[in-house]
């Protein structure tokens, strides 16, 4: 009989003493370095973490070697971030150097905390997902690559969070991420008729289109898309393997500006779109990564101490960010989709 | 052993600060065929700028409606490895937190079934598992079993829910963040495993505002933990930052956004209106030395949180402004159930629960789960005179 | 022939020469008292304006006897604002108090400068309206009665703006004011099918639907409403007089707040829902004047100087009102139309 | 004549310091049948609680398509006085300025042939005469044409444009308001007198972002008067203000939007970063003599609002930050002209040019009319990735 339904391993079976110990009894924190925090709790004894990126995609091996460290260091403890980072939890202060240094060996080199970029969020992309617009971690790479030392050291106003998507159905918090880079279609799906009648709910996929686009086509037991109501959003694709979007002359990625999720001074907001579309480059994506060099640059100049990407352009206005930037508005940055109207600006208060 | 494939394009991925993805590949491709084939498909995506990864085909084990996903090559051929490389996801522990022997027997398992290759972790907050035969399923399952390891959701189910480091590491966790987490998903393994609703339906539990985990951007309900009493000053450590120099106005009293908090430059003393504080959590993440939040704690629920398929990114609105949050978590599962009843019931295939609250009305959902209607739940009141009434309200 | 499209008179005729003197050359203005204004022209010349609430429903002998005291106190001009108020423009300063002594003993005392309450827009009710869910100019004479004091003393903290219209087709600013009324129904429309085939065109009929609540019943050549999916909007009567809507039991008005035209520190806002419903109460409307002036009276109270309603509300916070006014908060004031959801509370953020 | 009808409800609003309309009702009833009349089913509209004017029954008068509106009784047999009692528009002189001699012809030849009664203005701004016979229309607009009164809009057309007083008696029109109303009215007399539109366009001009005609909220097509260049500072009248208690901190300084104006208590003086200033008017509205607009003014021309009914109220958005303003306003009509054919196209019935927008997307209206797109158009970019792509603009 096949054992089920029996959930996760318990959280404190994969904790350490101390953390349970002073489990709720945390007292305050500090940022060592970019590296490193200190949780110091009312009982007086001290946590320390190590924190560094990881490339999400991670082979047995390394975990293992992950796990090597935190036998080594951490009394056989250690845990991930929401943000495919891992954290070693150090008891004995004596252990930081080391396994930092060990860390760095294996190519971990920490960093991350405190005002800096820490690790970007991703997806699949091209090596695991049948719906993406553009790679994931390729991009990633060559992104984190270009604005290292902004992971290593604390040179940014507040922290920056970014994030990818490789598709429209924007697995993580790109919407609401400090620079998010997401993949878009431009093109309308091309309709397989042969393949529709027998793979697909013909009702499924009319139904699926936000913006009906799609209707039946009886005759041919198939759909048809009108192209000019088609926004790439490729939610036929996910009903109907027969429709797909893919494009590879126009396929690329957008990027989205402004967003975050916690509600500390400002409540959270979304990101918004700065850039309509960059060409899919691989291997290093070198426009992309350029631009958003460029966009992580001027925030890091322009910014006040303490203000959020977001909270940036709220200050100086959006106006003033497509100047500062140099980045070209369009008639694509103007919503037309559901909840545009509250979108535009009601008011003759602007900046030239 | 086939030969290693050839990846001019990946190997520049190579380089670089940033630890390498392509590495993590070669790694497995050392001693696994379809890790091989992996780079060799990835790199005919690099040239050709298109996936190659088909649409459906749909795997399973024994007892689970989902937490496999199937994931075949459009080129088998080329890539024999591929032809089957399907995707699994493992229930992380709350919180993320492992302790390394029991890691290590998921890592030997894997390694002995599968790719090898994972992500630490999913969008959603499981291990993800990556790349293994359809005929490997279900030993995979039963090896994982047998060391403690359990499925996550996958298709139109409850995922697996995910919580912030909470209490185990963090001063501002205003609720067991990981005991919530751990509770609602051993309480919901049916949900969990056996997809019977309109759609997916996500949890995440954050332990303050600063939203640790992305509960309102990412979760169908969102669980945040808050505070109703005063905020807790610390009037020597105020002074001890003010004399190492911290700009106590600039990034603390002109940050407050309701400017309820002030300052005595002569006596170095903070003083804060709490009536009119929001407990955005900007002063206490300034100064988490001195300022620490109140004691009387629990949760604020919020609901509708998605990505912006289909009808744009909701962020998680308020339906609860206070819940406490003692175990066993009662009122939230009642809350949950409710819920879960009246979307089941009326929801379209695919409508996430926010869409179909946008679609019949904050007014039935309240009325369905019972809530009362508070200011809380609103930036402001509408500003259209469109509203219904019912029969029982109007003079007949 | 019939003569036509020779368009209104010319504004330069309906002006005094000092007004064209000193067209485009004002230098600046200051308020005397809360009925009376100067311009100073860059010339050194000045206008005095006498201002002065009138009831918009003007018989012809009374503007006949604001022509005889422009003629007696302004060499023959005045004008009307926008607000329906009268403007006497004075070249010389000894008339004005003449002038407002005769105005106060037609009956129209002057008022309305400054940071008082003006005059209240409005629509036109029963006395001409073939729509009403509401009468306009008793509800209004009510009220201004009621907030009197607030029209003739300057004890507001900036200024406030009354407005009423009489069902949801919203003649006048109602939708930007500071305190608006607007008249609603609570019932479906009954459908008089006999009629329906003969007086409408059932295809735009359905159309005019904004929740699809209509379709047609071929059956009968009418249309049926879905009750569930009515929202009372009245639409359809507009499209159909078939489909009468009134009912006087539930026929009633509701009060919608701080809403503002002006752009000034913030941008223009719309009113938002405070009370979603009180019952018509003939002649003198008591519940709903009374609820007026609380709302008003509170604000006077609460606001800090220089705030309009709406602002002081958004210092505050909703909850604050709510909690403030004593005014029930209900299903009806959470947005459930099209741009609902970026109203909801998508923070964690809030007041108790 | 018959006897003045009993009105013991309507006669408790003679009572009270505001202007009575019942007085004026009264004074019309003295004289005149369908004033008495009217007192009577107002009355009984009181007594009931619901309008006895009937819906529909179209009206005209030679020449036109609209300014005239028929108004029937559904109690004639009660009121026979209101048998017919319909409206009529007659288009205001711009900025509504009146001289007393051509006013009086217009009073007369309403009391001859009308009931007497006025709106001194409607909601769109043309004097509204209220209650006439259908044999009395058309005398009533030969009348009024001999002494130079035109009838206004009404239905699917263009209505009668207004305007703010402007520079005839305010330092803070920007533009001349007065003549661009003007010039409009009598440049689309066609399009004001004969509707054939989808439906009605409403045009209002204010002179500077205090909006004192309300074009934003009211009208289809807003043009608010605003410069381009520095605001300008008149520092003795600073010091002036300041030594006189004006509370420049809290009053100006504190509200600026943008906070780009700065305060020196030691020179008492103001200094303002123009780069980073709105114009939102404040500091000006609360410093006329020391402060003044700039000197470079034009126009922002912006579009859509419109009431509730029905897709919700919508306030205009710019679709031109500056537009000069000199006559003969040709730029202005030119847009104007491009806006109603594209809307006229494409506009379903009863569809206002900002529904239009909603529905085919700021892409169609700026494709129609060539307008750039510019960053001063929204408060920010859209949050969804949903955009649209022409064919010319994608890789074939």
């Amino acid at each position: 009989m096949v054992k089920t339904d029996f959930g996760p391993p318990k959280y404190l079976d994969m904790m350490s003493d101390l953390c349970k110990r002073n489990y709720g009894k945390w007292k305050y924190h500090e940022v060592l370095d970019t590296g490193t925090l200190v949780h110091v709790s009312e009982s007086g004894e001290k946590l320390y973490t190590v924190r560094a990126a990881t490339p999400r995609l991670l082979h047995v091996d390394t975990l293992r070697a992950f796990c090597d460290l935190a036998d080594k260091y951490c009394g056989g403890f250690f845990r991930f971030t929401s943000r495919h980072s891992v954290e070693f939890l150090i008891e004995d202060e004596a252990n930081i150097e080391p396994l930092k240094a060990d860390l760095h060996a294996m190519g971990f080199t920490p960093g991350g905390v405190g005002n800096t970029i820490s690790n970007m969020l991703h997806t699949q992309g091209w090596i695991h997902c049948h719906t993406p617009a553009i790679d994931a971690s390729g991009i990633v790479k060559s992104v984190m690559d270009e604005v290292y030392e902004y992971y290593k050291e604390a040179k940014l106003p507040a922290r920056l969070r970014l994030a990818l998507a490789c598709c429209l159905n924007m697995c993580g918090a790109v919407h609401c991420s400090d620079v998010a880079i997401v993949g878009v279609h431009r093109v309308p799906p091309k309709v397989q008729d042969d393949k529709v009648s027998k793979m697909c709910e013909i009702p499924n996929v009319v139904a699926a289109c936000p913006t009906r686009a799609i209707r039946p086509e009886p005759a041919k037991k198939s759909v048809v898309v009108n192209d000019e109501r088609c926004m790439y959003c490729g939610n036929c694709y996910t009903m109907c393997p027969a429709m797909p979007i893919f494009d590879p002359k126009n396929d690329g990625a957008a990027i989205f500006v402004g967003g975050k999720v916690s509600d500390a001074r400002h409540p959270a907001m979304f990101s918004k779109l700065a850039v309509p579309y960059i060409p899919n480059e691989p291997p290093r994506w070198p426009t992309l990564v350029k631009t958003i060099r460029l966009l992580i640059d001027v925030y890091a100049k322009d910014a006040k101490e303490g203000e959020r990407y977001g909270e940036w352009i709220n200050r100086i206005g959006w106006e003033k960010f497509f100047k500062v930037t140099g980045l070209p508005f369009t008639d694509k940055h103007i919503d037309d989709y559901i909840f545009s109207v509250p979108t535009f600006r009601s008011t003759a208060t602007f900046k030239w | 052993m086939p030969e290693t494939r050839k990846t001019p394009m990946l190997d520049q991925l190579l380089d670089g600060p940033f630890p390498s993805f392509v590495k993590e590949i070669k790694k497995g491709a050392e001693k696994n065929d379809a890790c091989n084939d992996l780079l060799g498909q990835l790199e005919l995506s690099y040239e050709e700028k298109i996936t190659h990864w088909k649409h459906g085909g749909i795997v399973g084990v024994t007892g689970y409606g989902g937490g496999v996903i199937g994931r075949y090559s459009d080129v088998p051929e080329k890539f024999p490895g591929l032809t089957e490389f399907h995707t699994m996801r493992i229930n992380q522990p709350a919180g993320w937190f492992y302790k390394t022997d029991r890691l290590r027997k998921l890592l030997d398992i894997w390694e002995k079934r599968g790719s090898g290759l994972t992500n630490f972790h999913g969008a959603t907050g499981d291990i993800i598992l990556l790349g293994t035969h359809t005929d490997q399923l279900q030993p995979v399952v039963d090896d994982l079993a047998h060391e403690g390891w359990d499925l996550g959701g996958s298709g139109s189910d409850l995922r697996t829910p995910s919580a912030c480091v909470g209490p185990a590491r963090c001063e501002w966790a205003c609720i067991d963040t990981l005991d919530i987490c751990d509770t609602l998903t051993r309480r919901y393994q049916n949900e969990l495993h056996r997809p019977m609703w309109p759609y997916k339906f996500k949890i995440k539990v954050s332990g303050c505002a600063n939203d640790g985990v992305a509960a309102k951007a990412r979760a169908d309900f969102s669980i945040i933990g808050t505070w109703k009493d005063n905020i807790q000053i610390n009037r020597t450590e105020v002074i001890n930052y003010v004399n190492a120099g911290f700009d106590i106005i600039g990034q603390v009293v002109d940050k407050c956004p309701t400017k309820c908090i002030s300052y005595n430059p002569v006596t170095k003393s903070l003083s804060i209106d709490n009536s009119n504080c929001v407990r955005c959590h900007n002063c206490i993440n300034k100064m988490p030395k001195a300022l620490r939040q109140g004691k009387i704690t629990g949760a604020t629920i919020l609901i509708g949180g998605h990505a912006p398929i289909l009808q744009s990114a909701f962020m998680s609105w308020v339906i609860v402004p206070f819940m406490e949050m003692k175990p066993p978590y009662d009122e939230v599962s009642e809350l949950l159930e409710k819920i879960w009843e009246w979307w089941d019931e009326n929801g379209k295939m695919r409508e996430r629960v926010g869409e179909l609250i946008y679609r019949l009305g904050m007014r039935s959902f309240l009325k369905a789960t019972g809530l009362p209607a508070v200011p809380q739940m609103v930036l402001h009141p509408r500003t259209n005179p469109f509203y219904f009434w019912d029969k029982e309200e109007v003079n007949q």
